[in-house]
């Protein structure tokens, strides 16, 4: 049964029944529970935007606050993972990735193939990404594309509630290494959910508008200013196919590749900055398996090449618009 | 021994002090109302840690503060008015608006700038402090960090790496007792946060963080150390903040009351007036002629805030390199 | 006057030139000393690799070991160089920057920005890239592309004895933060170098070959797995032109495509995994700026999606060799 | 009060410090003609550390180890023959010969991997010992780092979470003096790595690393301990390696001699053969016996190791992922 519930709520269904139906998972972050060792209320804050709230009254100890020390736990995620736990571990914005990242791409990441095929690491890290909350430079940025480059990890960038839940529980499920990348931005935005407990498998992009002129690929919040401009360039005839890569690795290469196929035009949209970000690789991909086909150069609608401004006419400026978006479809479709 | 505070130190401190309140408190308000954007950590409560330690900075001291910042910017001599702008997002502030409260910098006031990162700051400051060994300027560096950065281990390298260079640095960890909204008796395994000191060969003392005097009396045993070329010191200042984490938090993890009796009874600055108009010779009239003036300061500033500029569109990919 | 010197020589000559012409430049890192603290020798290792060997007899207290403390040394070179210093931090290996990545892109490469154009962060990084050594999955890697993403950052990535050193006393001179990768297998070539000072601009590549049917980009090592290949496609009539573009950020833009307009054909070799890498970045700026000249798809010749394996079978075939590179000229030029 | 260890516990450790020592031993031989490659890091000297703490180990037991790890993975348990054949790359190793010295694992044996990266273990062990924890197993995690690793950042931050999270860890230091050529008086910014351990609010002792009793006892205390419930502990065994950091270093920057006197004088298996077999009833015929046993293991391992197959192209791409 769906109902309409937020990109949020979704996440914290996906973790509550994942919890209810594996005792291996757990939960651990900064004040993912909050209130620990005080004299007020425990289960205070359910992570800094709520979002695992409500989850300690159910599973107890199961969810566990930290230091902050996210070289610590996160390499404790890590390790617990290899000793046989499902843990899922908060990495508040992925801006905080700086401080732990050996621990992910050296050591979660590696183990498998360093030792041989003999190491399961099935951990995965929940971060916030992106930008628009006025939260400036060390707080919005779009750091999937550098987890993307490492072997060993799988990176998950949901779009939707619905998305949300699926690629979640499949996150926990899966046995090797994820990072799952939830737009701040989107944690309000309301959609069918169904009730119960599903997956949606990694590697499978959604076409989440069909067309013919030409292909955008967007990922994460940018799937919905892909839409946006979709809906303003169809009233001027031109049909946009939207694909959402869903995750960035692996990597659905056919379904971008037959689209292209079909209309030989394609505009990328990464909120990340531009050098080797997803839309770089992606394009890198279509120019060379899609060469045939393609009848325009690939505009990536990309983040500037600078650190995410604060004040908020430069952020809005800074974020890929649907105008911008539009700009580059008409470019591109134009281009004889 | 302590050095003997004039009157004009003291009513210099107060100013400081209380300007630091009076700013926070507005900014609090001026957020309420929706004119401010971001995340937003207010220093309400612990002004006698920031202003005890910022007396004795000379200039060229270096100052690396955290996310709540505003009060360490204050006390280091940075401009009300162009922080205000910045808080607001404005062309004037600070940093042109680009940076935000959690990044006001000022580096020619010695401020290197507040921090998002949580433990970004301690090894900053070992730079700076290397800097000014390596010029022999006498200068020293300090660096504040919470209860919570004190887990960080940016922070604990910088420990060890201050006193293995012997760099004139001063780590100060104004202990709130909560990091967000953990409690500090949770996240720090060990009593007090001076007890690491010995762990990095290093003086560690605990300080009432409400007591300027306190405060003052303890940096400047750990200043002169600093400045003589015998290395870090670490000061745990105790103290409370009198708001949330960042404006927006309801403070459900505090015992009910709890902000109430501490503004009631621990206040830094009701202390601070007390004691300096019992025994130091200053007058009630003299802190309420600085509190005029404050008034007008803080006034001043929100409207200079709300009338400048914002960025606009040429600003955005500017002040990314020096040379392109 | 030139001579032959090795590549670790020529770096250790341009650290040597900068230190003597400028109090402020300071240098610190594991080991760039040895011997600190012991009762044996002082200077004893002058970096794992010998390349800082000597400094410490000219230079003293300038050159500074540290505890294993990348978070903190390289964070107070951050600091030092925001307070009037010029540090040129030794990173061992490239490998490490999972500890210490925070000091580095949110830190050193943002203040400049977040504090309104104020800040001035000339720090050079210094560290040892790419594979060859033997030295498996986490003494190998080639993270250059993750540097290269982010905004306030420059990345060199230096080919020759003779562009390490004018690009290293260029890296020390610019006033922004410097990324500076030494290929470890180079550190044994020998070229000429002038023992005068010199610098070599940032942001203009290299013409290493020229050439009228291909163009091939390829960094670092790469640059000689690509002329070996250029020489052996030569004896086949395929003229090969190879560009260095020395540095990834800035990037040389116009070099590239002038030489794609010539050839309208090109393979870019990177030692870097093949996602969101310089291949993927250099890729998909041709294809969009260069399309009308193109009459192939783009060829990316890079290790594969897996850390570096130890065994050394395994990492020569990780490794783009000039065969492969060969192939895919091949490949490219037969394209019709 | 310590445990007795019978005849057989002896005869075990001495097995397994002598199967380390002739271990490492040929491998200094077989890397200097040539047969070995990348980067090796010997273990020789520091035999009753890992012997001392792995005897008392359970299988399920994990431990964590760093770049000098063959004598962790021997006294855990790994085979010898696998370790031998991963040294050198070849596809019958630990970990076919995709991992070589720098990251023998064998988890099944509960060994969680050396680790090429300075303080790459001490979070991974918390996991480890939090997975033990949930699963109420009354197992722990052990993690040896150096004194080197002592002042990274991820082992303060994993003692404190460990404290915190009340873990079933124990923390060995191996105080070899030395991190590569930096002499731990320079980096180390205390007296004793032992004297951090009150910062993080667990017990640390100071032990005599070259005594594999005294090794054995100070593990007991802090694995009962762990098991218990009570949470973690700090180790520091003062020790020596008796090779350079890793082969192919000349070692200039330790005192002339260092390294003979020491091989002759504080040897820790020539020092427990003598005690043995003074006053434990063990006979100096049975240490022979091992002796000749150790050696033809040895001479197998590397006959095997010589003898087996490299991986080959098929196994570039493999092993990445479990699920494709
Ligand atoms: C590396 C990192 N981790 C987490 C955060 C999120 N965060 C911001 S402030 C804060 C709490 C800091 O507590 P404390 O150091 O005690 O300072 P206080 O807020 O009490 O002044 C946290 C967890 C961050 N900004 N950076
Ligand atoms: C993060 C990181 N920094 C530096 C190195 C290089 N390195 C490898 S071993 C080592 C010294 C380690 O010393 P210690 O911890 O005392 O261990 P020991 O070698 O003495 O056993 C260094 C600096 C590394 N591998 N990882
Ligand atoms: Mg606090
Ligand atoms: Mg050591």
């Amino acid at each position: 049964m769906a109902r309409r519930i937020t990109y949020m709520q979704a996440i914290n269904e996906a973790l509550d029944q994942e919890m209810a139906r594996d005792e291996s998972v757990i939960i651990m972050g900064e004040d993912v529970v909050g209130g620990s060792g005080s004299d007020g209320e425990m289960d205070a804050w359910g992570g800094v935007l709520g979002v695992t709230k409500g989850l300690y009254g159910k599973y107890g100890d199961r969810i566990m606050d930290t230091p902050i020390s996210e070289a610590g736990f996160v390499g404790a995620a890590v390790g617990a993972a290899t000793a046989g736990m499902r843990p899922v571990c908060e990495l508040m914005f992925i801006d905080f990735v700086g401080v732990c990242f050996d621990q992910i791409y050296n050591q979660a990441a590696k183990f498998r193939y360093m030792f041989g095929g003999k190491a399961e690491t099935p951990v995965v890290i929940r971060t916030m990404i992106g930008a628009g909350f006025r939260a400036a430079a060390q707080h919005s940025q779009c750091l999937y594309p550098m987890f993307t480059a490492v072997p060993g990890l799988k990176v998950v960038v949901p779009s939707s509630p619905y998305d949300v839940k699926g690629l979640l529980i499949q996150a926990i499920r899966d046995n090797d290494p994820v990072i799952f990348c939830e737009h701040k931005v989107l944690y309000t935005m309301e959609g069918d959910v169904p009730e119960e407990s599903y997956t949606i498998p990694f590697g499978e992009a959604n076409v989440v508008r069909e067309g013919d002129d030409i292909t955008i690929i967007a990922l994460g919040r940018m799937v919905h200013q892909a839409l946006a401009a979709a809906t303003t360039l169809a009233k001027d005839g031109i049909s946009c196919e939207v694909i959402d890569p869903r995750t960035t690795s692996p990597f659905d290469e056919d379904t971008i590749l037959e689209s292209i196929e079909n209309t030989g035009r394609a505009v990328i949209v990464d909120e990340a900055t531009p050098r080797c970000n997803m839309a770089t690789d992606i394009s890198a991909l279509i120019g060379r398996k899609a060469f045939g086909d393609l009848k325009a150069p690939i505009e990536m609608v990309t983040a500037p090449h600078t650190p995410v401004p604060f004040n908020g006419t430069l952020e809005d400026l800074y974020i890929p618009s649907p105008a911008a978006i539009e700009a580059a479809v008409r470019q591109t479709v134009e281009y004889a | 021994m302590a050095e003997v505070l004039s009157v004009e130190d003291l009513l210099d401190a107060y100013r400081t002090m209380k300007t630091i309140r009076e700013f926070e408190d507005r900014v609090h308000v001026e957020f309420a109302k929706g004119g401010i954007p971001g995340f937003v950590h207010l220093y309400a409560g612990e002004e006698a840690s920031a202003t005890g330690v910022g007396l004795q900075l000379r200039n060229d001291d270096q100052l690396a503060s955290n996310h709540r910042g505003h009060g360490h910017c204050i006390a280091k001599g940075v401009e009300v008015k162009g922080m205000m702008a910045e808080i607001y997002g404005k062309k004037t502030g600070t940093c042109h608006g680009k940076g935000g409260s959690m990044h006001i910098a000022d580096l020619d006031a010695g401020m290197m700038g507040a921090n998002g990162i949580v433990g970004g700051g301690p090894p900053l400051a070992c730079g700076a402090a290397l800097a000014a060994k390596m010029k022999g300027t006498g200068g020293l560096a300090v660096v504040f960090c919470g209860d919570g950065a004190s887990n960080q281990g940016t922070t604990f390298e910088a420990m060890n790496l201050a006193t293995v260079w012997k760099l004139p640095v001063v780590f100060v960890f104004e202990n709130n007792g909560y990091a967000e909204a953990t409690d500090a008796r949770f996240s720090v395994s060990c009593k007090d946060i001076a007890d690491r000191a010995i762990g990095f060969g290093m003086p560690g003392q605990i300080v009432d963080g409400h007591d300027f005097f306190a405060v003052h009396d303890a940096f400047e045993t750990a200043a002169a150390r600093a400045r003589a070329g015998d290395g870090p010191s670490l000061l745990e200042h105790k103290l409370d903040r009198f708001f949330g984490h960042f404006e927006g938090d309801n403070q459900n993890y505090r015992p009910k009351d709890e902000v109430k009796r501490l503004r009631e009874d621990i206040c830094c600055i009701k202390r601070f007036a007390a004691e300096v108009t019992n025994s130091h010779g200053v007058s009630a009239e003299q802190l309420n002629e600085i509190d005029e003036e404050i008034a007008v300061l803080i006034d001043d500033a929100v409207a200079f805030a709300e009338n400048s500029p914002e960025p606009g569109p040429e600003d955005l990919m500017t002040d990314v390199y020096i040379n392109y």
